[in-house]
């Protein structure tokens, strides 16, 4: 199950929700607003998604996880709006019978959503700018 | 033809608008990309984008109908 | 900084302790005591461990993660005591600016903390008898 | 010399106990287990265990003094 979300990421009851019986593994990812970037200072973010498409996207990436590795459940949960440093603004998280399935799939997971899915991160910096960008984290323009 | 077209990132940032609905004669994306590109000074071209027909990903010269949603998705950056 | 627990571990709030504002990506691991193993029917575990020396190869796996990868923050603890289906057995987080690192620190200390820290596991089957495992889960005898 | 001997997972099992002193001429770590062994019936042979003297790891062949603890290591399992 894919979710944007406008409000605060609960992960620890998503990771209730990867809870199963024959689980005895899981494997989350999370990732945080960190206060710089190639060297800038950064004060905020702000997230963009194109929500229909995002959705349909996210959904296959799981679908897709599913598909590769021998996993019981896998979510994913991604912030929309403005964030300030250290929050969550991503959130993975994959139960297995085994650890190494949990693991693949968790990164598979990160990887393509942050190649794939139509969200886009705008950095607000400490020196009054801003800017949209690419998946490698430099600006698109 | 009438498009509803939607802008996110550096590309709502130049047109400066979300969203708007265009008359055009283009009949395809990549026909519809170049007039809009004229027209609010779009810097990305199309090789850096990818394009979105009613909410799924689609081609360049995938024909468009009357009233199509088009999204042009400028290279993402969520996580 | 590596633990043993006599009581629940509280995942959220040790993952709220990797938490730096240049961190970028937290990968966090978790065990849990499933209701199977090797095609038996599991009821319920124990694990023994021989504290001073599981703490001192605790730390030490943790401080070769902190040398081997990028990470900002690596902590894990693992419970003693009986255990139900379902409960957390043991966790591993890590924080790093980059995930690669974040997932790759992680899966080193799981997988070391299960071939080198002196724990023992004794899963009480649902036929009455009980037994140690190996780190492959297989019996010791 | 006296040792203290601890007893953890199938070796406490099978000794019945998790701990106890014991007087012994054995001057290392597999002269102790051998006799240990004999005593209690243990299954698991040297090439299965690790040896811990006084919480840290150690060689089997490494001189024991009086009173020092000594652990012999199954299999681990945690996890």
């Amino acid at each position: 199950m894919f979710r944007l979300s406008e409000n605060p990421i609960d992960a620890a009851t998503l990771t209730r929700e990867l809870a199963q019986a024959g689980a005895g593994a899981c494997a989350t990812f999370e990732g945080w607003v960190r206060d710089h970037n190639e060297g800038r200072a950064v004060l905020r973010l702000g997230y963009q998604a194109y929500a229909p498409l995002a959705k349909t996207e996210g959904e296959r990436i799981l679908e897709e996880a599913r598909k590769k590795f021998a996993i019981m459940d896998v979510r994913c949960a991604h912030r929309v709006g403005t964030l300030d440093i250290g929050d969550l603004a991503v959130w993975v998280g994959v139960s297995a019978a085994h650890r190494a399935d949990a693991f693949d799939a968790c990164r598979y997971v990160i990887d393509e959503v942050k190649r794939r899915v139509p969200i886009w991160k705008n950095e607000h910096y400490a020196d009054g700018e801003s800017g949209w960008l690419h998946p490698d984290n430099t600006p698109v323009e | 033809m009438n498009y509803r077209v939607l802008y996110f990132a550096s590309l709502r940032d130049r047109a400066g608008i979300d969203a708007e609905q265009v008359e055009s004669r283009a009949g395809d994306a990549r026909g519809l990309y170049t007039e809009l590109r004229a027209r609010h000074g779009f810097a990305l071209g199309e090789d850096r984008l990818r394009v979105a027909i009613n909410g799924a990903f689609a081609g360049w010269e995938q024909a468009l109908r009357d009233g199509d949603e088009v999204v042009f998705i400028p290279p993402v950056s969520g996580g």
